[in-house]
């Protein structure tokens, strides 16, 4: 068979990275963050990217790395909170942002890895998202035309896959994985565990391993938490 | 604290949130915004059931875990630690907004900054402010089928924020079906019509109202 | 908890039905179709359907027996072979057919249950599928625009689902089951069998239950299959 | 039967099935169309790992089951009973078809009725005869990486299928990379080359495909 594993983040992206390459990311905040390979681009010194990313992580967590290092060009992103490096380069006009309302972003990923080059939606019509975009009406309603994104690369964060490439997902660590993953030319995933073929449930694939071209075990994990919230037990 | 405590203010925050709660009905799909939005969960009408939606890709949130529950895996849109509940279900953000746009979700109630006279909404950036982006706010409110506004009725300046138009960057154009203000509520039964003031606090009056609004409605 | 189960098909399409109303099927050939509202729908005696159904069943199952009693104006759909009376009222022009690529029938299930009023694909260009529909060029590609569907009522086949209507499906016949299910104003599903609150894994749901309106079991199937094609087991 | 014996005939449908295989490469998924096109399958050189797709909702499509396995839930496109794989993954019609769509197939094996000079596919209705519908073709023709057509040289009644333009409604404009015949093969770099022919069956002429051919083609 074909290997799809690696030993690592560095050698699964070997051969990949290009000054100027978009990629698409997945996660949610620092939720499901293909934390190894973001470390791995980190390392391998490419520049001028364009990352399309729900978040852009937080000051020196998941993407906010690459921002530090000035690895980033663009970012396509929904919510981009909670990260000074960011606002700083930001409000000093070094890095351009282009924001897309998250439902948009997570379907132009979609449409992207579908073959779909653009879809109209009625999010954003009548607001600054709609500037410069084509306005059609549907049974006399406005939508506007967005485009479908296709990237250089994906990166993502599954939980479990098996040999072949078959991946799982855990709770809400799921987001935006999955489209980021249908989204790249190629995709390449981190997980935390890899099982033998015939492990996972045919019937609960969240990703066939047609989309997973390289693989990688990144564990162990100590996954960060943005906002710890908890409730009292209360007392018997 | 009873309602008598507040007779001259309006309500409290978790007055407005309850208040919103009563337009629950049983059976819903909610998405709750951040901030008064959340506590409408905690006032659910007893006997009912309503299912939250987090746009992060979970359909049915629990209440927050304890402490030795914490899971990073299990967060919500406004990335807080939840838990799940016997009913939940997981998908992709794909997934959640196909369910948000495609008009599968019952009732959205979010914050605002302004709402104009015609239902625009403008709840997500300040000009000359650090822009964090829009999150999924404006897929919600293009989406969901009925968008309630909860908002204090006067910003800090005691300006209103129910207006005639927008000054802020719009989130949504002809949006809003219900406005939820520490003072009153407004409604309206469809997007061509105008709000009409419905209900206000006790001890407020329409007078007061009128005084702090200077959008146009119907009383 | 708002009650979702009805004893029966016929009870569960109560109030739904009317001439003329547009109807998304799940099911592909016979695998996975909606075998007991089907049945319902044929009792119900309502007229002028409009069918969105991948196929359209064979002589006298699934779609077939509307089709034989007349209620189908017009289906649209991808394949429809295997099916005499079909031909007939066909060749005759007493039944109208929108032919449409199997993939794109599905993405505009999808599209109509994703809010998405139109979207662009590479299918049909050039062809008589593109005839009448806007062309447009995507970095240098012609597209052509296809319409969501969004149908009054959406007729789905699921294997288990819970009381609070999570639904799962079983092997190929999930097929246009889930993208129908999305597309109706409201969906209704048989199941195999309804299972407690709890009983499905929350990262394994095809249909969260906000989907599925209404539930009913339709157990025992005795499920039908068009060509039965097995090997020989070799001799130890 | 040995290829001496199709010396005369060229190859029959195994050995265009087989030639067919030679395109195949380890770690690739494919899929593959009814009639020739399934005995593909049989043909995968050992030692490759080749993932054949069905476009009704699964990746990793098995052997026709034993007698007492089969199972009406699992079925190919072409609607006969198969069975699944330790790698077999299932999905939905609309995933499926993102899939296909989105280019992320190797390769796919369809019959045709005509081919034209510029790559155009005519391979799913007749006029005059009962319409039975496309089916996933377009779709496959659209957006898998390669498509290979498989079919007959000339048809029954002697005429060329490879034409210079296609007399029957098209599935797919400018869409295929090689043909394979009982004859020859014909093969072009990229969507703005013309075919060229590479390959002769056993004791086939060029001068022999030559007569048999109305497209123009590069020898």
């Amino acid at each position: 068979m074909a290997k799809k594993i690696y030993p690592d983040a560095a050698s699964a992206l070997e051969g990949l990275l290009f000054d100027g390459m978009t990629i698409s990311a997945g996660g949610f905040g620092l939720c499901g963050i293909p934390e190894r390979l973001i470390d791995a681009i980190q390392a391998s010194g490419v520049k001028n990217l364009t990352i399309a990313s729900n978040n852009a992580g937080i000051d020196n967590e998941g993407l906010g790395k690459l921002l530090r290092t000035r690895q980033v060009k663009k970012m396509i992103s929904s919510y981009v909170g909670e990260n000074k490096e960011f606002e700083r380069q930001y409000l000093a006009g070094e890095l351009e942002v282009e924001f897309c309302p998250q439902g948009t972003l997570a379907e132009r990923m979609r449409a992207g890895g579908a073959g779909i080059p653009g879809f109209y939606t009625k999010t954003g019509v009548g607001t600054q998202v709609a500037e410069g975009k084509e306005v059609k009406s549907f049974d006399g309603e406005d939508y506007i035309l967005e485009r479908g994104i296709r990237a250089d690369l994906a990166i993502i964060k599954g939980w479990k896959a098996d040999e072949s490439g078959n991946l799982i997902f855990r709770k809400t660590a799921r987001n935006f994985n999955q489209p980021a993953a249908t989204s790249g030319k190629i995709c390449v995933a981190e997980v935390e565990e890899i099982v033998p073929v015939g492990s996972l449930d045919p019937d609960c694939i969240h990703l066939p391993s047609i989309y997973v071209k390289r693989l990688t075990c990144g564990a162990p994990y100590d996954k960060k938490i943005e906002f710890v919230t908890t409730r009292e037990r209360e007392s018997a | 604290m009873t309602a008598h405590d507040h007779l001259t203010n309006g309500w409290d925050r978790n007055q407005m949130a309850a208040r919103a709660a009563r337009e629950l009905r049983d059976g819903y799909y909610v998405n709750l915004g951040i901030g008064i939005p959340t506590l409408v969960a905690n006032n659910v009408p007893a006997g009912m059931t309503v299912t939250l939606q987090s746009e992060n890709g979970m359909l049915g949130i629990g209440p927050f875990p304890y402490a030795d529950e914490v899971d990073p895996d299990l967060i919500n849109a406004g990335k807080q630690t939840i838990s799940q509940l016997p009913q939940t279900s997981y998908f992709s953000s794909a997934d959640s907004f196909a369910m948000i746009r495609g008009g599968h979700i019952d009732l959205a109630v979010l914050g605002g900054m302004e709402v104009s006279e015609k239902g625009d909404l403008a709840n997500w950036m300040v000009p000359g402010k650090m822009i964090k982006g829009m999150g999924g706010a404006m897929d919600l409110v293009a989406g969901v089928k009925r968008i309630i506004v909860v908002m204090e009725h006067v910003s800090k300046n005691g300006d209103p924020k129910f207006i005639p138009e927008c000054t802020l960057p719009l989130t949504g154009k002809n949006v809003v079906d219900m406005i939820i203000t520490d003072l009153a509520v407004f409604e309206r039964p469809d997007h061509n019509s105008p709000f009409k003031l419905v209900e206000m606090a006790p001890g407020v009056s329409a007078e007061e109202v009128r005084s702090k609004t200077s959008a146009q409605y119907v009383e």
